[in-house]
């Protein structure tokens, strides 16, 4: 347990507490319990997604690919329900299995391939989003299922079923980060790829496997979609992974590989869905929404980057004893 | 001719924007005629082009459509505009969101001979001649839908949300409409109105917003339908069964929600109808028997009963309705 | 000895970081025509004094004094304005630019207008580059050399600023006997013009050789200062570690005659042309040869990170052939990479992470990991190495050379391995460290454990090692005893001239 | 004039030439004058773009806030030339400015607050769509100046101008790369930093610079959109910044830093817009168009990683003679 919530987590903790603090005071209605359940509902797909991407940051490459990949697994989705009659519970089990293989290719040819993960999933990003456009002359599909409504909007003891899933997504990710090989086998070929060669961890299949997982995820996110809207299109999903990918960011995870803790990024996913909550509570303009996002994730990094600076200074100003914290908080895995 | 049959008669264009039409000067043996809507996200535009299509077939020209994925992709298009032109087509139907964009490009088209239309419109004055402008008046149609909203639901104080597109003429256009319509009227109290950025995915998120701040809301419009359907998804979710949902297009899907009872009522702009209309004032054009100006095609307000029985004629819609109404 | 003004003295300079008091009042005076070495424990603040004198960081506090007046070196442009030219222990050449322009990095002739004159640019590089006996095109893609000759490119920027003071630190760290010959020669050279010198190695032998005065850090201060008495090793060794260290290579002679490991004919794709050599039963088998000569790639064939293209392995009586790492690591065998930094350390893992890295299979059960196996092993051996107890809690990055080179060492005493080769394990670590090591040899050949080392320092590999085999081209060309070679004939037996008749050398 | 056009243009330009030949093989009137000159057209505002974000990538860093920043740059020059009444020649020297101002901003941020471009330019391709959402409330300003269409559409001795924009600004860049004190500093900061600090480079200053020209280039690009357009929009750019870095990796340079051309950037655009073109003129649906560029990406990235490969297959097929030059293709600047 102690290891699962490290010091890791205070920041983006933190942050998080701050920034509800703050719409809680400004915005009347954000601590309506009705409020607050629909904030596990904004959240999930983009904190269940943003599990996957998280995974490959840690092994120091990226996800562009999640949102154009939700697009198609809506279509594929939605394709299966409406025109093929596949019934609802061997679709949502066969669209798990499409996104981890096509997690799964991204994977082969990024780790067998040697082509950066930023590249692959670019091309992925422009790719899926066409063959997302080949399904049904790139209509939407609306009206799939009625049985597919509740997985979304349904409730358990008033809890709506969402925040189930993160708990039980989350849960096995921070079990597989922190306490299998596989997790400790990521956090190694993010921190140094040759020493992990030299030392037989086998780095291209920890790679591929970092895909099917984030491939894994964003079907979950894509059916979670699709339930919402009850449709699939083509259309859904843009900027998607740029949102995860900021989620796992605001939650202090490092773009250099190696180094985040998994439960860091549903908070940094939380801080980011409350601000956008607070202001749309208050009617901002998308204008506003926009600069904040841009500001929370640039003062997120931003702190992350000058702790040692910002901890001295509080030292100067407060007396010292904050000053050996800051070395703390880069302990390692 | 035919022409009083397959459209209304056309308005006379702004002095000035009228390009002549004895100027087209066909080249193919088999008519070729390009289809360029702004985007193929918006099934609406998907809608026109199979009407446009199906004349294509009965009359027997050849037509392609061309188009970027992203409205927001001006330069997109016109990069395919300009593709276009080299190429040896007799007409261009367009729809863009940006005119003045268009203009040189389409100034061109004109000067070649070609015929240029466009479409889902309502100005009379594009910023340079061209031979004609096909589409319902946006203003009118939501006008339509707040009268009938006061003449439903005006009896008693009502709070309205509305869920704008981004913003832009379409949105500038049917939320004055709508606001237009209710101006005046005591019970009709807009207490929010925020942006649905055009699709499903934006009109749910403003939908579930806008339940939060505001529970009391009775009535919400959003400027076309798959915002309100969005928003729908979010009134089910927050029990609220009761919400007057009002939308903008005619779209299949939209209609079929509202035949289900999920949405009160839109506007029906008939796009597939919008369409043939297009194409057979394109073939006028070339054939010299169509005098040029606006063909404003006819909108109406269609609530459970209307839905139904426009689905009932699914030979005038795009995509089919999912069953047999 | 000359007494004539310092060209430059650093007066009371001290820098602290976040932390440490990396330099405490050090004073160094620097006469021209003099070579003054630069010594002490790693982390005893040697590099940082070196940044400082050459602008890449300013003191806290002190002054430095050029021909008595004094003087801010604000940026290295400023120390180069002062014909300070620089060598610094991390590899500062630019891998994807050629070798001309990593020369002139950062003051490339230029014309009028201020444009490169690339003729110029080759021109002088290929003058230095013959100046200093290097073999290499100034076209060449720096990142195509091996390490030593980029290492010689890093020298030559120096030589070719035609400095008056020229500061190296560790630059011999990767050559070989050889080239390291050649620069002490260039250094001699050079101090006969009057240039003066600062000079760090851990390679006590070569500072004998070489460094006309000395001054010694501890802990960031000056112990010992310059010029007082004749330069003696042992002394140095007194003064820099602070208590008599005893012997300094404390060999132990535990080779058996049983064989646990057998190549014949090996070759590789990589450079392996034909190695052949039997590896017995607690036996140190230390690998000779010069820079370039192919050991590492031996090292890389018999891990299975190259392919073996001919020749065959046998492994306890069986013959064996690793597709990959992990097969050599299951087999038993385990290798410390010669760059510790960029290829054995997870420097985002505390200790615990980075021992147990080669044994994850082992350490977990259907994929779950046994943590509390994992502290308690690591707990053991931090205690038995005698590593620093802060790697229990710290990531890597925060320990000294030594300490981080007994980890990777760990590493392989956790997986249990049979076989350890270790290329270059002293590389950069001061001489207490390096008898640690000696003695973890000691330790792994006394449980049986048989090692393979290769190691550029000839004093060390002939002390550790109970045979030594010659490495010529990527092949094995003979293996004798240790005790039968003399320094001498090792470095020409291992020279790189094929006309040499190897009976007669080992006659 | 050797240093400039040396081997790592053979491979994007032969990339450009086999595209070509199949478009006009397959096409019959990609050959037409007028489709030519369309090309460079077409290919303008992505190339003049991609100058900076290719310049951005040579020291190893990435600019996703190019699209955003067209945008934005669209929307200020409409405000000042529809309703602050600056005349036109006034205006777009401002713009350029502006554009300067805001790379310098994020290199300012990047290289002094030590935060990875990825994200402060992830923060600015948000926060500058939000900037541009709050002139004009969010809505385009069309029909801004009849001056303004000839800077896009004029032609000089039949040429269309952007041709020769695309000469002077790919001029300039080349000489910069490759003969000016600047241009090698950009290489060696992307090939190692560390050696380019210790080397007196000032890194920092040399980052923050790249950042500045890719602003500027922006602005150049964002005044072309607003020719071209005769108007500003918040929605203006979308994709552009990827579509940039596609031409730039399509050209062959290293996401990894300090290794590429600068001209075979221009090459990679074309390479994209010759096969945009192509595909226009056979009336291919966007999804096909998004599929295609998707595989061009990844093709040319492959084959560049894979070269060695390649080469010794074909020496194996051809007989040895192609074996050498695997090696050499690899050379340096
Ligand atoms: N950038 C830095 N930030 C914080 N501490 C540092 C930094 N650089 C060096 N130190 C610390 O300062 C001390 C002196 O380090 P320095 O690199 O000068 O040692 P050195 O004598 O060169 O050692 P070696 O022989 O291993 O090269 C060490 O404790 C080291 O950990
Ligand atoms: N990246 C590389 N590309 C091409 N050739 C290389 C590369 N690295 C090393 N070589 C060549 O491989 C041979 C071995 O180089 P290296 O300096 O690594 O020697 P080594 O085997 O480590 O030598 P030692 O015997 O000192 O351990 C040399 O001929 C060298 O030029
Ligand atoms: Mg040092
Ligand atoms: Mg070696």
């Amino acid at each position: 347990m102690k290891r699962i919530f490290d010091t890791q987590l205070i920041g983006p903790f933190a942050a998080m507490v701050i920034v509800a603090l703050i719409v809680a005071l400004t915005t009347e209605r954000f601590l309506n319990p009705g409020n607050l359940s629909n904030l596990s509902l904004q959240v999930s797909i983009v904190a269940l997604i943003a599990i996957g991407s998280t995974m490959v940051i840690f092994t120091a490459g990226i996800d562009l690919s999640s949102g154009s990949m939700v697009a198609l697994l809506t279509m594929i989705l939605a394709q299966m329900l409406k025109f093929m009659g596949i019934p609802l519970m061997l679709a949502l089990p066969m669209i798990l299995i499409v996104g981890g293989l096509l997690g799964l290719f991204i994977g082969l040819i990024t780790a067998y391939g040697r082509i950066p993960s930023f590249i692959t999933t670019l091309a992925a990003l422009i790719a899926f989003r066409g063959l997302a456009l080949t399904f049904n002359n790139g209509s939407p599909i609306f009206s799939l299922d009625p049985a597919l409504e509740p997985i979304f909007y349904g409730k358990l003891a008033g809890i709506p079923l969402p925040f189930f899933y993160l708990v039980f997504f989350y849960g096995l990710a921070a079990f597989v980060m922190n306490f299998t090989k596989l997790g400790r086998e990521i956090y190694a070929v993010g921190g140094n790829p040759a020493a992990a060669v030299l030392t037989g961890i086998n780095v291209r299949k920890v790679q591929t496997t970092t895909f099917v997982i984030a491939g894994f995820m964003t079907a979950v996110g894509a059916i979670l979609m699709s339930a919402r809207l009850n449709s699939g299109s083509p259309n859904y999903g843009q900027t998607l992974e740029l949102q995860a990918i900021a989620a796992a960011v605001v939650g202090g995870a490092s773009l250099a590989g190696g180094r985040g803790n998994i439960l860091a990024t549903l908070m940094g996913a939380m801080t980011i869905v409350i601000v956008q909550n607070g202001l749309n509570l208050n009617a901002a303009p998308s204008s506003v929404q926009n600069i904040v996002l841009g500001l929370i994730i640039l003062l997120a990094v931003g702190i992350d980057m000058w702790r040692a600076e910002i901890s001295a200074l509080m030292g100067r100003i407060f007396g010292r004893s904050s000053s050996g914290s800051a070395q703390k908080v880069k302990k390692g895995v | 001719t035919a022409q009083a049959e397959n459209y209304p008669a056309p308005v006379p264009l702004q002095d000035g924007a009228q390009a002549p039409i004895d100027a087209i000067t066909p080249t193919n043996e088999t008519l070729r005629i390009a289809y360029m809507p702004p985007a193929t996200e918006f099934n609406y535009y998907i809608a026109i082009g199979e009407g446009i299509k199906a004349v294509a077939a009965e009359e027997g020209v050849e037509v392609f459509m061309l188009a970027p994925q992203s409205g927001a992709d001006i330069n997109g298009q016109m990069g395919m505009i300009q593709d276009v032109l080299t190429q040896d087509v007799d007409a261009i139907i367009f729809g863009t969101h940006d005119e003045f964009a268009a203009a040189p490009l389409l100034k061109q088209a004109v000067d070649k001979g070609m015929a240029v239309l466009m479409i889902n419109s309502d100005i009379p004055n594009f910023p340079t001649p061209i031979h004609g402008v096909v589409g319902y008046s946006q203003r009118n149609g939501t006008h339509n839908i707040a009268d009938w909203a006061i003449e439903t639901y005006g009896d008693n104080p009502l709070k309205v949300g509305i869920i704008e597109g981004q913003p832009g003429y379409h949105s500038t256009e049917r939320v004055g409409g709508f606001l237009d319509g209710i101006e005046g009227n005591e019970n009709f109290e807009v207490v929010v109105s925020i942006d649905g950025k055009w699709n499903v995915e934006g009109g749910n998120t403003a939908g579930m917003d806008i339940l939060q701040s505001h529970p009391d809301l009775d009535m919400i419009f959003a400027a076309n339908d798959y915002m309100i359907i969005g928003a729908s998804f979010a009134a089910k979710a927050l029990g609220r069964r009761d919400i007057v949902l009002l939308g903008n297009d005619g779209d299949t899907s939209g209609l079929e929600e509202i035949a289900a009872g999920n949405i009160t009522a839109t506007v029906n702009t008939s796009p597939f109808l919008m369409g043939k209309a297009a194409m057979h004032a394109t073939i006028d054009a070339l054939n010299g028997s169509y005098p040029g100006g606006w063909i404003e095609t006819p909108t109406s307000i269609e609530d459970k009963d209307g839905a139904i029985s426009v689905l009932q004629e699914p030979e005038k819609l795009f995509p089919q309705p999912s069953k047999e109404y | 000895m000359t007494t004539a003004t310092p060209l430059w003295e650093f007066v009371d300079i001290s820098k602290a970081y976040p932390g440490v008091l990396a330099n405490d009042k050090v004073r160094i005076k620097l006469l021209p025509g003099s070579i003054h070495g630069l010594l002490g424990e790693n982390g005893c603040g040697k590099s940082t004094m070196i940044k400082t004198l050459s602008g890449v960081q300013q003191p806290d506090s002190g002054q430095i004094l050029h021909n008595g007046q004094p003087v801010t070196i604000s940026d290295p442009q400023v120390a180069r304005d002062h014909g300070i030219a620089t060598v610094f222990q991390e590899f500062s050449i630019v891998p994807t630019l050629s070798v001309g322009e990593n020369i002139f990095l950062g003051n490339m002739p230029r014309s009028r207008f201020g444009v490169i004159d690339w003729a110029k640019v080759h021109s002088e590089a290929a003058r230095v580059l013959a100046e200093m006996d290097v073999d290499v095109s100034p076209d060449a893609i720096t990142g195509t050399l091996s390490v030593g000759e980029q290492q010689l490119v890093e020298i030559a920027k120096a030589v070719a600023m035609d400095a008056r003071m020229i500061i190296l630190d560790e630059p011999t760290a990767a050559l070989g006997e050889d080239e390291i010959e050649r620069l002490h020669q260039l250094l001699r050279n050079m101090r006969g013009r009057g240039t003066s010198i600062l000079y760090v190695s851990h390679r006590l032998d070569e500072v004998e050789r070489i460094v006309d005065e000395v001054t010694i850090l501890r802990g960031g201060k000056v112990v010992r200062a310059s010029g007082e008495t004749e330069i003696n090793v042992s002394e140095i060794v007194s003064a820099m570690v602070g208590e008599d260290i005893g012997e300094h290579y404390p060999k132990e002679q535990n080779a058996t005659a049983e064989v646990v490991m057998e190549a014949h004919g090996l070759a590789t794709a990589s450079g392996v042309t034909d190695a052949s050599f039997a590896l017995h039963r607690g036996e140190v088998l230390g690998l000779g040869g010069v820079l370039g000569s192919g050991r590492t790639e031996i090292a890389r064939a018999l891990f299975g990170t190259d392919e073996l293209s001919a020749g065959q392995l046998i492994l306890n009586g069986k013959p064996v052939r690793f597709r990959r790492e992990m097969d050599a690591i299951r087999a038993g065998l385990a290798l410390v990479p010669e760059n510790r930094k960029y290829d054995g350390l997870f420097f985002n893992f505390r200790a615990s992470g980075n021992i147990t890295a080669a044994s994850l299979g082992g350490l977990s059960r259907l994929g779950v990991l046994n943590l509390k196996a994992e502290e308690q092993a690591t707990h053991d051996l931090i205690r038995d190495l005698e590593i620093s107890t802060q790697a229990e809690e710290k990531t890597v990055n925060f320990l000294s050379g030594g300490n981080q080179q007994k980890i990777v060492i760990a590493r392989w005493l956790f997986s249990d391995s049979d076989i350890l080769i270790l290329d270059e394990p002293t590389q950069g670590i001061d001489i207490g460290a390096k008898i640690a090591v000696y003695k973890l040899i000691n330790k792994l050949t006394r449980a049986g454990k048989s090692i393979i080392l290769i190691s550029s320092d000839h004093d060390e590999l002939l002390a550790m090692s109970d045979r030594i085999a010659i490495v010529q081209h990527g092949a094995i060309t003979r293996t004798v005893e240790a005790s039968d070679l003399t320094h001498d004939d090792l470095v020409r037996a291992s020279a790189d001239t094929t006309e040499t008749n190897l009976e007669e050398v080992f006659a």
